[in-house]
Order: C-alpha cells, then structure tokens, then sequence
C-alpha cells in the first residue's frame, strides 16, 4: 500500500566496500518514510541480479531500485517490472535500453575528471600509469573517459606521458598490488603519478609504492571516501578520492522511491538518454576530498571524527 | 525392521532423498513467505532461473559420468552468447542461420576441448582451466569490453517465451500417455528376463504421481503464462539425455569408460572418441545455454556465464553423480540444479542478509548432500 | 602357406631396463591347444600383450606370423579383428554395468538408431551363461554383485562370445572352483573340435596336462622347450620350469595344535542391496592355536563375506562375536583387528590388497609403516632392509623394491600382498586364496610358510577354490554352501568328494553333523 | 637412439619439462622486455606475488594426493586473513597472539571441512562449495562488507618485510651445506644397500647446479632488497612439506589414501584420520596465506581471495600432480604456481590488453602440461 510501500533494493555486489554503505543508509532513510526495504546482493553475477529483481516482482513490491552489475542487460527485467505495475529507479549507474521511471547517480564522467584534476594538480608533469576497473564494468570505461578528458591536454603537450594503463579484475586490490609492483618494475620506479579509479585499487597501488619507499611521493586517486582511503588521504599517501555522500544519495533515493510508489512528483534536475527514453534524473554532485577537506566527512556524518583518527 | 524397509526404498529411489529435501526446502519456503514462493508466478520464476545451469548440468553429467570434468563451460557460455549477440545485433543474421552457427561453434569448441583431453592426453582440469581463461579473454576481444545490446525480439522470444496454455495441455497429455506406454513396455521387458518385477499397484502409484506432477506442471504454470520457452528445451533435454544415457550404445559406453577406462579400452571400444564426443555434446549444450542466457538478457555482456561451471558441478554432484565418474543420472543432475535455484530463489524471496544468505546456502547444500550419501550408502 | 595358425618369432620386449622377453618363439596350429607355463614373471602375460596388440607393433621386438603372414597390429581391435582373443589376467570388467553389457562391450547388438538390443543381448548372454553352467547368473545385474568367481566366469563368457580362430586364457582358472574348471576344460575341447587354437596359461599343472596338447615353458623371458603332451607330465613340466625338482607340494612337517584361542559366533552378513537376504547365515565356529582351517565351498558359496566380516571388512550390514583367547574383542574395523594380532590378506588384489602408485617396498610395510618410524620419521634403511628380507624369503621377483607394485607380475604382486600382512605379525591369519596366480615353487614356499606359522602357534585360516590345496595343508575343513555351514571335517582321510558332497548337497548336512559330533568328542585328528 | 636417452632424462627428473618451460617463458619476457623481467628487483616482486598461490599449494597438493579437493580455500583464506585484521586494526591484539588465534582458527576451519568429508562422507567438492559460500558469508559478517585498515606495521612486515643480507647469505650456504651432506648420505645409503649409485660425476654436477641456482637466487634477491619474508615462508613449508611427503609415516600414508583407499584401509591405516589431518594442514595454510596476503595489502578486504582456490588447484595440476590421486610433490606445485606467476607478471609488464593476457595465459598453461604430459607418458 502507498502509507507503507514495499521497496525492492538489488545491489551489484556487497563485497565492494561503498555499497554496503549505500545500503546502510537507504534502508534508514526509507524506515523513516515508512517503507520497507528488501535488500539482495547480486555477488557481481548479471543471472543472479536478474533472478532476484524477478524474485522480488514476483514478491510484490511497489519500486525497485537497482545497483545493475551490468547496466545494459535489465531490458526484459524492467519490462516484467513494468508489466507488473512496478516502479524502476536506477541507482548510481543508468540502465540502459529499458524503461526506467527515475535515475539517481554522481556523474561518474565527472568523477574520472576529478579524479584526474586531483593528480594533475599534485603533479602536472611526468609518466602517468592508469589502473583502471573492472573490464567488464561499464563503468570503469565511463571513468577512463573522464579522466582522459582531462589528461589530453597535457598529453598533447608533452607534460604528461601515459606510461602504462592494466584494468583490475573485480576492482581487487590484490590484483592492483601486483600490477603496479610490475609497472613500476618495467619503469624503474619513473612513475610519477597513478591515477586509480577507485579506493579499493587505491589501496593495492599504494601498498605496491610503501614497499618502494615511494607512498606520499607518488600521487594516487580514488573514489568511493572508503574509511581506510580517507585514512590514507590524512596520511598523505594518497593525494585524493572523491566523495560521493553516499548518505544523501541514499536518502535522495529513499525519498524518491517513496514517491514514486505514492505517485507524486520527485523533483527531478536533470534527463539522461538511454536509448529507450530521456529518463528523469537526479543529478547529485561528488566532491573531490583531500587531506584539506577531510573534516567535510565528519560534518556530514559520513564518518565520526573517532573512526577518522583512529590509528 | 520398518527402519531397513525405509533405507531400502531410499536405496531403490535413489532421488527420493533428494526429492524429499526438495519437499521440506519448498515446504519451509512457502510457510516464511506465507505462500508466496509456490504461487505459479514464483514458480515459474524458478524454473526460468534454473534452466541455464539446468542446459549446462545435461551436458556436465555426461562429462563427470566419463571420468572428466570441464570448467570451461561457464567462459564457453559466455563466448557462444556473445557471439549470437553479436551476430544479431552487429550483422542482422537471422535467427535460424544464427542459431546453427553458434551451434556449430560450440560444438567445434567442445570438440576441440575433447580433442586436447582425450587424443593430446592434457588433464581435462587443466585443459577446462585454460579454456576458462581463454574463451573469456576471446568474448572481451570479440564485444571489446562492451554490453552487445538490444538483440531482436525473435531471440529474446527463446529465453522470455511461453507455450500457449493449450500446447501446454497437449504437451502434458502426451507425456503421461508416453508415461504409461514406458511403463508397461518395461513390465514386460523385465518379466521377459526374470528380472524382479514391482507389485502392479506400486507401478500404479508411480504412474499416477507422474500424472500428478504433470498435471500440476502443466496447469501451475498455465495458470501464470503458460509454460516458458527454455523449461520447455530443459524438458526436452531431459528427455533425449535420459534416452541416451540409458538406452543407446553411446551412452552406455559413457559409463563404461567412466568407470573403468583400461577394461573398457581393451574391450576394443574406442575410448578416445568416446571422450572426444563427450566434450562435443557439452560444447552444443554451453551454445544451448549461451542462446537463452543471451535470450534472457536481451543482450551479449563480457561477464556472462561467469562461475557457471561451479553450478553446473554442484548440480551434478547434488545430483548423485559420482566424483570418479562411472554413475551418476541425467534427472539427478536436473534435481540439483532445482535444488540450488529453490535455495537461490528463495532465500532471495525471504529477506535475508546476503552474508547469512551464502551462509545457509552453504550449509544447506551440504546438508542435502549429507542426507542423500547417508541414506544411500551401505552402512 | 604355413601349417601354422600362429608363429612368434624372437619376440623380445623391455621395460625401460628391464628385458621381460628375451627371443621367444612359439607356434601354433589350428584346433591345437598350447600350454604355456613358467614361474612368476617368466613372460607369459608379456608375452599373450604382445600377440594381442595390447603392446602395439613397434613396442617389441621380433615377428608374428598369423596365417603366414606378418601381423602388425596397433590395437587390440586390430588383433580382434583377426581372430584373436584374449582373456587377461586381470578382471577387465566395468563394475557399473551389467553382466550382458559387459560380455557385449565393444560389440554391442543394435537396433537402429544406435540403440542397445537389449532384449537380443539379454537371450544371447544368458544363453552364455548357461553354457557355462551358471545359470543363476541374472544377466541383467551389475557386475559388481557378483563375486570374483562369478565375475571370471562373465570374463570366460564375453571371450567366447567373440568368434575366435586362437583364444588366449591368462589363468582364467584361478578364481574358479573345480567343477566350474571341468566346465570350462570341455569347452576348450569344443573349441578344439571347431578348429579353434588355444593358448592356455594357468599355474594349475593338472589342468595344462588335461587339455593341452603342447606344453611351451619359459623361464626369464627365455624360451625353454616346447614338447607335445605325450612326452610331458606335471613333474617334468615342473622341473622345466624351475630348473630343478620340486619334492613335495605339501609340508608333512607335523605341527602342535594347541588350546582353542579363537571363536566366531553368529557371523551373520546380509546383502548390501537385499538386506532381507543373508550372504552369510549364522556361522559359529572356533579355531586352535596352531591349527590350519581350511574353508571350502563353491564360487558365491559366502566364503569371502564370512572371512572378511571377522575381519571388520564387509562392506554391508553384519554381525559376529569375535572371541580371542577367551577374551571378546572388537574387530569392527580393519585397524582395530590388526591391532589385536587378526590379519587377512583379501581375495580381491587388484583392489583390496595393492596401492597402485606406490613402490614395491611401500607396499609391503603398508601396515608396519610405524615400526620403521621414530618421531614419525620413516628410517629409510631400517625399512629397506625388512623388505629386502621379505623378497628374498618369499623369492618375489622384481628387480628393484623402489619399483612400482604395478610393474610385478601377477603372481608376484600377491607375494607382495602376503608379505605385507606377514609383517604385521598375526596371531590369526586369514587368508582368502593366498595362492591365487602363483606359480607351483612358489606354492610350495607359501604353504612351508604357513606351516611354520603354524608351527609358531599362528592359527590360520584359509580360504580356497582348490580342493587339493585346502586338503593338502589344512588340519581341519569347514564346508559353506549358500550361506551356512555344511560340513565341519576333520582333515584325516578326508576326500575331495566327501568335501564337495557336502558344499553341493543339502543332504550332507547330515554327514557334517556326524562328522562335527566326532570331533567334539575330543578327537585330536592330526595331533601328535 | 638421442631420443630415447632424452625421453628417459625426462622421465628420471619428471620436473625438467616444467623447468625448460619456465625458462622459455623468463627468456621470452626477458627478450620482450628488454631484460627487465630478470632484474632482481622484478624478480623479488615475482616471487612476492607467487607467494600466496604457493602456500595455498603446498596444502592442496596434499589435499589431491589425499584424493579429494578443497574448493573453499579462496574464502578462508580471506576470512582468515580478515579475522587477522580485525585482531589487528579493531582489537589491537600483539602479532604474536593474533598469529596464534588465527592458526588455530584455519586448523579448526579445516579440521571442520575434514570432518565433513572424512567422516560425514561428504564429498568434498560438495563440502568445499559449501564453504566457499559460508566462509565468503561469514567475512562478509564479520567486515561488515568495509575494507579493515591500516594494519599494524609489524603485521605488514609479514607480506612486505626482507631477510637482512647477512642472513640470506648465511641461508644459502646453510642450504648448500645441507644438500652436500644429503647428497653424500644418500649415496651412502644407496651403496650399503647395494642399489644402483649415479655415477659420482652426475651427483657432483648435480650439487653444484643446486649450488648455482641457490647462489643466484641469495645474491639477486639481495641485489635488491634481501630475501623477503613471504618467500622464505615459502621456502620453508617446501623443505617442511618435501619433508613430511617423503620421509614420514604421515606423508607415506597421504599417498597410499589417494591411490587406494580401500586397500589402505585393510592394512589397518585409519582413513579417515589421514584425510581429516590433510584438510587440517590444509587450514593452516589457508591462515597463513591470509595473513600473508592481509600483510601485503596492508588491509582485510572482503574480495580477498576469491577465486585463489582456482590458482592453487592449477599450480598443483601444473606441477604433475595427477587428478586421480595418489601421485604429486610438493615441489612440483610450486613450480606451478611459478608458472603461473611468471605469465601474470611478464604480461602485465608487457602492458598487454587483459583480454590477451587471459588467451596467452590460457593457451601457455595447457601448452606446459602438454609439453610436461607427453614427455612422461610411457608408451
Ligand atoms: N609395465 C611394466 N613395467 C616394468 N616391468 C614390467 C611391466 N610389465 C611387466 N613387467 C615385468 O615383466 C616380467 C614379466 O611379467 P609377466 O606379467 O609377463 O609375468 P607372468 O609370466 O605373466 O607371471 P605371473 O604368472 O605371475 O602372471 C616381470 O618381471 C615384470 O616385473
Ligand atoms: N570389488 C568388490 N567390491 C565390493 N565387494 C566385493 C567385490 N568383490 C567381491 N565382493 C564381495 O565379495 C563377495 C565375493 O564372494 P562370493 O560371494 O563370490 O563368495 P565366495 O565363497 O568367497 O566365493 P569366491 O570363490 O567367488 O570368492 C561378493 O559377493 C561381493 O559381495
Ligand atoms: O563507486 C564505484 C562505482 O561507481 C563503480 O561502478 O564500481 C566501483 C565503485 O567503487
Ligand atoms: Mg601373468
Ligand atoms: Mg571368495
């Protein structure tokens, strides 16, 4: 019923640290509204995911908002979904070829731009090694192109040398480890900057710099605000990660998919194409976080000054 | 004793144990979801969620039965549906022509696995080990990393589809005709050879519970949207596979040279080509699956398929399917992969924590398994 | 054109180092039967994988001539094809599939469409069996509800099956009892009659001297003599193949028998798949020390069920008291019978007594591996020289103990099996066909063994298919027949037929009566 | 005949297929990578990264020799090294402590896995399915899905720490020591009991190749850094578990299991304590590849170890251990997991697309079995 609606939350895969965060604070928020939230982690398998968005269909729920694993494999899904009279809400990355009723995500083009932009700053000139995400994640593409956006001109200069790009496996710190140990084997140590698209990589990179006595000499980007990165940022090991706030984007949805099952009007801020229609979108802005604005997380309730300084 | 009488029936009906375990799943399922999990939609559900690895575990048998084992499937999965997506999406082929060449690939691609296994003598762990790698590093370079997407609605019909209602009957219907018609001929045949052949009223029961179980099939998803394209394949396959295993050469020779493959080998059967065909079947069954995977998504991902392999495995060791090869069934295999996709479905339905959720699935299968050795073994 | 069906001309073959056949030639006429004899690891199996292509062309050395012409086969389907066929040493069979199905592998009978003629197949094997006078064979059962007889008896009828111009039979009567061994000699001598070649292999002399008509003996890989029948006989045979004269078979070394020191009571076995039916029934009987207790009966008769239920081996449901020197002792499990000082060495080598990847040596201190151990560490040397001991003692062929057991000959992989459980000095031995595959010196040495054993105040159980055996070494005989016991016989004048009336006749459970009534009166029989 | 006398050179040192094939590959990279592969800076990093695979092997070459499988050591390994990190970072227990707990954890997770399999007679690729999904749940539980940093340096210097240079040397000549004094006893032996001695000169050539390779690998390594503490980890559980394969009662009877188990059994061997002791080590193993790799990361993540069961299962196939059972050393697993190391690395300075990288990796990995599998078979 709309007092009390029932929402379906279908996440990519727990295992990566921002979305058991994510799913933290969206089931508070949607508590709070008064709806109640069934939570399914795909563990990264596109047949899963499909399996239980089917599931929860056929469970009844009024909205169903999806973290896709792979956003362009949804488009029978969504349309048992809508067949259903469901509402579809696409969380951080956009469905595509499906009609979808709402997106909410940080633009993750913007996000590579700022995670370029942050290295670029710390170090405008030298070789440059690019670890990017998963290869088989959408995503991790869209990042690359952000952060090339930015790169380019200093590329054409000739301030900046792309000396080696590897994408990471399942974002596996693990295997980022291993390959920035080789790239800075096959270079002699000349990296000079690494531009990692997540936190989670971040942290294998900066392992493989520590062991070279290199860690704070070398910048490193992320994303995502993990706890552990932001520990590293005041460390000064790593140069930045972007904020996502995780928490608004949470509660953001929550608000949204309440209102949808309610059938009123979110207030949308934007439309992106996804070769179905312009879906109504609500655009929220990531920040770029270094040790200067660190204090923002505590501000935002994102984390409490005693986890930040924990040692 | 009652308690040797039991025993010996489990033994008889080796599934029962897991028919049983099957039951009280189903059972415990329906009562947390207050019925939801047995409405025909949900029903329904789980048997379109089961059907892939279900395809794949029809080929997996076979191979496990011959004393191999294969882990390329899932990547093989993954590589055949990308192709059909590709050549669906990318060069308009239509479907029917699509549907042979990828048949064909997949089963040049099985052949070549059988043929690294069975003729060059590489481990079939290694060589599926290597397939793993290299079919999925073929699939990223064939899609470069990209979703292939929207296929055309005539392939998406092969994962999405359903059976009229009264095809479904029909289907049905004929079934049980072919139930009796079965029955009866084995009555005959074993009493032909003074074999021990059941009381009358036992082969009744069993012949009236399948007709029950058909008639609860049929009209269960019937009442839904009648019965899905890919349940519909999984039958089939259940049905000609069970007809290979038991009643042809081929599949008999399976077994033999699963069993023991020096006596079978110096019993002047070509053991080799055995095997090799072995991998061809399970290379046209990761094809089979990969369509309806590629059906089912509308679309070719680089992930697809990916881990696969582990259940179809499990499938056919839940199934009863021995390790050294040798035994094991085609509906046993068909019932663990049930088996694996109820836990699935419905742990999903009821609303778990996910680490809770891998938890019990763990600890479930186990317990299925665990039941079935402990009731089938001798002591 | 040869008059010859079969000629092998300096056939010579080596594994790695080791020369297993070193110029052998022999020949063969159609409806001729050749004998071919030799100690453990002579060649013969060797030499039959050669002429049935399981060695394919270019692995050896030398020429087949069949039918006068070269033979160079790649395969067994290749020598198949040609007319021969052979009968290994060792079970070939799938345990998984049924009697018919094995007897039919490789040829099956078709419908169209690749189809099992199951029905036709069924007709024909069954058809086999009885020719083979075992006719309660269900053709239709796995193979592995059947014992190792049966199970020889199903490989006899998958080779006749086949038509054949020259039949190979690597001791095929090993496992058998002696009517079944009647049986199969009058089928030789049908074959014979259709012109059908034969080359027989067997360690039982007697059988050779019955049906062959030339007698081929090697020793070493080296041919000795080929003489027609006429001018042999088992002695001769003898002392061609060992070199010298073997005197006596038996031990007529006299043992003690001392005070009653084992007891089995109510050993009761029921079938694995048929827990209603009973494979062993209620059996109770005791043991002395120092005695020798032979156990007759026929093939499937419970023999092995029996012996390996003491021994806390069945693999089904069983019961048994097991009373050891007055005391009640539990042999539930393998490890905790050998711990009490009962061993068995298993009928079934292949896959109850050998471990296949380890060495010769390994094998034979399998159960006294803690013996050589100190802090767990195995003491290399210590254990080498008990195994070298154990070869010398049992006279086990093999070049090397670090070889592995499955490069030994058959006969000698059994010698490697009973020293294995002779080093875990028993109090009581069971031995279930000890002298399976081995040839007639070695026989002998094992029966001296096992007298001395006796002697030693080791009570031994055997178990065995050959009558002459068992009333040649045994103090005493008890006689199963489907289950029960049939007959408890002191072994005084004891005849073969008195033994095999009892394990065929229901009516001699009469006889047994009397016979075990004597012997509780307190006759001491071969006392002294 | 040459070709003979080659072919039997490869059966007596069964390994040097696999060696030639390392040095194929090492010569490949180094040629491509103008000789950056073989500095001792990449080749300390190499080792570093072989070392968590390698641990893993060394346990589950035991495991398949025992004839079973562990497909759950992924997931304990990172729940292990998760729990470490918990110790570490939340509780802050001393390194010492932490260490303890976390062995006596793996043993008990593993002891658990051998009960099921041993006892319960689960199969144990049901079992390690099981526990692949339990262990992967309860870290999941026990993290809260976040990434535990940072760990403790002391902790850090298990996965990134040096021996000293002094030391190193010092080990080497201790290694070099040992093998002359080995070699000499084992002539010794051999000669007392009459068994065939290579001639003296083989032996001499022999410990002096030994002496060379232990000579280059102490002075490259410290070349760079020293010997790091991973790899010395490494070396010592080779010379442990060489130890325990060959020379002891435990070792003896692992083999046996595998090959036969019945027949083991009736020798009076208890079977089920071998195998339930095999999946203990295996634990243990697991604890110490978690702490090796939490060290590494500086961090407990809730993804380590996935699929690592993957990669130690191959190094052990790799490195002639047969599938069946029974047959397989520790050093030879090793080897494997070398192989696989030097693939990922070489490639990954070579910069090659991932969807290369995975075909190459794929192909090069039934390539070296092949080339290792038909150079021992028999006929
Ligand atoms: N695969 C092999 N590798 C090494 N040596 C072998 C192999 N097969 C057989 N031999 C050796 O060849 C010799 C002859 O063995 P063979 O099996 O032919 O003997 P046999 O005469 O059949 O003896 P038995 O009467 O015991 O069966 C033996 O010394 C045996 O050890
Ligand atoms: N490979 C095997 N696996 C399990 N059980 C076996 C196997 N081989 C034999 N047996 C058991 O041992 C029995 C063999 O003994 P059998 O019934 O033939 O009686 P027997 O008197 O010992 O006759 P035989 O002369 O054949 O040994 C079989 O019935 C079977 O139950
Ligand atoms: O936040 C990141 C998300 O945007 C990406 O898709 O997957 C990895 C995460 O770290
Ligand atoms: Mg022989
Ligand atoms: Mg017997």
């Amino acid at each position: 019923d709309s007092k009390n609606p029932k929402i379906g939350f279908s996440i990519d895969d727990l295992r990566v640290e921002r979305w058991a965060r994510d799913r933290d604070f969206f089931v508070a928020a949607a508590d709070k509204l008064g709806a109640k939230v069934f939570v399914q982690s795909a563990d990264a398998s596109e047949q899963r995911q499909i399996a239980q968005i089917e599931n929860l269909i056929s469970r009844g729920v009024d909205v169903i908002v999806i973290v896709p694993f792979n956003a362009t494999v949804l488009t029978n899904t969504v349309k048992e979904a809508k067949k259903a009279g469901i509402k579809v809400v696409s969380y951080d990355r956009l469905i595509l070829n499906a009609d979808i009723d709402a997106y909410i995500s940080f633009d993750n083009e913007k996000v590579g731009e700022m995670q370029a932009e942050g290295v670029l700053k710390a170090q405008p000139k030298g070789n440059y090694y690019l670890l990017g995400g998963s290869p088989t994640d959408n995503n991790a593409k869209m990042l690359r192109e952000g952060q090339l956006k930015v790169l380019k001109p200093s590329i054409d200069k000739g301030d900046i040398k792309i000396v080696g790009q590897q994408w990471v496996k399942d974002w596996s710190a693990t295997e980022a480890l291993s390959i920035v140990e080789n790239a800075l084997t096959a270079n002699n140590n000349k990296i000079d900057a690494i531009v990692a698209s997540n936190d989670g990589t971040a942290g294998g990179a900066i392992q493989a710099l520590a062991s070279q006595k290199m860690a704070g000499k070398v910048p490193v980007s992320g994303q995502d605000a993990d706890l552990a990165a932001v520990k590293r940022v005041i460390a000064g090991t790593q140069a930045m990660t972007v904020y996502k706030p995780l928490k608004l984007i949470a509660s953001e949805a929550a608000k949204l998919s309440v209102q949808l099952a309610r059938n009123e009007k979110p207030a949308y801020n934007s439309q992106y194409e996804n070769g179905v229609k312009k879906v109504d979108t609500i655009l929220l802005k990531p920040t770029p976080l270094t040790s200067a604005n660190v204090k923002l997380l505590v501000d935002d309730g994102f984390y409490t000054q005693a986890q930040i300084s924990s040692k | 004793m009652s308690t040797i009488n039991i025993k010996q029936l489990f033994r008889q009906y080796k599934i029962m144990a897991l028919l049983i375990a099957i039951a009280i799943i189903w059972a415990f399922f329906s009562w947390k979801t207050e019925g939801g999990f047995v409405t025909p939609r949900n029903l329904s559900n789980l048997l379109r969620q089961m059907s892939i690895t279900g395809i794949l575990a029809c080929g997996m048998v076979l191979v496990i039965i011959g004393g191999e084992i294969d882990l390329s499937v899932g990547s093989m999965l993954g590589l055949l549906g990308g192709v059909a997506a590709v050549l669906n999406v990318t060069h308009h082929l239509p479907l029917p022509l699509n549907l042979c060449l990828v048949l064909l690939l997949g089963l040049a691609l099985g052949l070549f696995n059988g043929y690294l296994t069975a003729y060059m003598r590489i481990p079939s762990f290694i060589v599926g080990l290597g397939g793993m790698l290299a079919f999925r590093g073929i699939l990223l370079g064939v899609t470069g990393g990209l979703t292939i997407a929207p296929v055309s609605s005539d392939l998406v019909y092969l994962g999405q589809g359903y059976l009229t209602p009264q095809l479904g009957i029909v289907l049905g219907v004929g079934l049980f005709i072919l139930t009796l018609a079965l029955t009866w001929r084995q009555r005959r045949n074993r009493m032909q050879h003074a074999l021990p052949v059941p009381p009358l009223w036992r082969d009744g029961v069993r012949v009236l519970l399948i007709g029950l179980v058909l008639l609860a099939f049929v009209s269960t998803l019937n009442t839904y949207d009648g019965i899905p394209v890919p349940v519909l394949l999984l039958l089939a396959l259940l049905g000609l596979f069970s007809y290979v295993t038991t009643q042809t050469v081929f599949g008999r020779r399976i077994y033999s040279v699963g069993s023991n493959m020096e006596a079978t080998r110096l019993s002047g059967v070509n053991v080799q080509a055995v095997k090799l065909w072995i991998f061809g079947i399970m290379g046209v069954m990761c094809a089979l699956a990969g369509l309806v995977n590629t059906a089912r998504l509308a679309a070719g991902s680089p992930s697809a398929g990916n881990m696969g392999e582990l259940d179809a495995i499990a499938a056919c060791f839940i199934g009863g399917t021995s390790m050294r090869g040798g035994s094991g069934t085609v509906y046993g295999a068909l019932i663990g992969a049930l088996v694996m996709a109820s836990l699935d479905n419905g742990m999903s339905m009821l609303d778990v924590d996910t680490y809770w959720q891998m938890i019990v699935k763990g600890s479930i299968l186990m317990l299925a398994v665990w039941v079935d050795v402990s009731t089938r073994s001798g002591r | 054109m040869s008059d010859y069906l079969l000629e092998m001309r300096g056939i010579v073959k080596e594994f790695g180092a080791v020369r297993a056949l070193d110029g052998i030639d022999i020949k063969v006429k159609a409806g001729e039967c050749l004998g071919l004899c030799g100690e453990n690891g002579a060649g013969k199996s060797t030499l039959m994988k050669v002429l049935s292509g399981v060695y394919p062309h270019g692995s050896w050395q030398g020429e087949i001539l069949w039918q006068g012409t070269p033979l160079q086969s790649q395969s067994m389907r290749d020598t198949e094809a040609a007319g021969i066929i052979i009968i290994h040493q060792e079970l070939m069979l799938v345990q998984e599939l049924s009697v018919a199905e094995n007897i039919f592998m490789g040829h099956e009978l078709t419908l169209p469409g690749g189809r099992m003629n199951y029905p036709a197949m069924y007709r024909r094997a069954a058809e086999l069996m009885r020719e083979l006078k075992m006719p309660d064979i269900n053709v239709a059962l796995p193979v592995m509800n059947y014992g190792g007889g049966h199970q020889q008896l199903v490989e006899i009828a998958k080779a006749l099956n086949k038509q054949a111009k020259l039949l190979i039979l690597d001791e095929p009567s090993s496992s058998l009892t002696a009517s079944e061994i009647a049986v199969l000699l009058d089928i030789i001598r049908d074959l014979k009659a259709k012109g059908v070649a034969c080359v027989y292999i067997s360690h039982k002399l007697d059988e050779v001297a019955a049906v062959c008509d030339t007698v081929a003996v090697i020793r070493d890989g080296k041919h000795i003599a080929t003489t027609p029948m006429q001018d042999m006989n088992v002695d001769r045979i003898i002392t061609q193949m060992v070199g010298r004269e073997i005197s006596a078979m038996y031990p007529d070394q006299e043992h003690e028998i001392g005070e009653v020191m084992f007891e089995a009571r109510h050993v009761t076995c029921h079938d694995a798949d048929n827990p209603q039916r009973k494979r062993v029934d209620d059996i109770s009987f005791s043991l002395r020390r120092g005695e020798i207790l032979g156990i007759a009966g026929l093939v499937g008769a419970g023999r092995t069920e029996l012996v390996s239920a003491l021994f806390g081996a069945y693999p089904g449901r069983s019961q048994a008291e097991v009373w050891l020197d007055g005391v009640k002792v539990d042999t539930s499990t393998p490890l905790k019978a050998i711990r009490l000082g009962l061993c068995m060495v298993p009928e079934d080598r292949k896959q109850h007594g050998i471990v296949p990847d380890l060495s010769v040596g390994q094998n034979i201190t399998l159960a006294v591996l803690k013996n050589f151990s100190r802090n767990t560490r195995i003491d290399a040397e210590a254990e080498l020289k008990t195994v070298q001991a154990e070869i010398g003692r049992l006279q086990l062929k093999t070049s090397s103990p670090f070889l592995p057991i499955t490069s030994l000959s058959g006969g000698n992989q059994q010698k490697a099996v009973l020293a294995k459980m002779l080093l875990a000095r028993p109090k009581v031995l069971i031995l279930d066909e000890p002298t399976r595959g081995v040839d007639v010196g070695a026989k002998a040495e094992i029966y001296r063994l096992m007298a001395d054993l006796a002697r030693q105040g080791v009570a031994i159980i055997m178990v065995s298919s050959e009558l002459a055996e068992v009333l040649g070494v045994s103090d005493r005989v008890l006689v199963i027949g489907e289950g029960k016991l049939r007959g408890n016989f002191i072994n005084r004048d004891l005849s073969q037929e008195t033994v095999l009336a009892a394990a065929i006749d229901q009516s001699s459970q009469y006889m047994a009566s009397q016979q075990l009534a004597a012997a509780a009166a307190g006759n001491n029989g071969k006392l002294i």
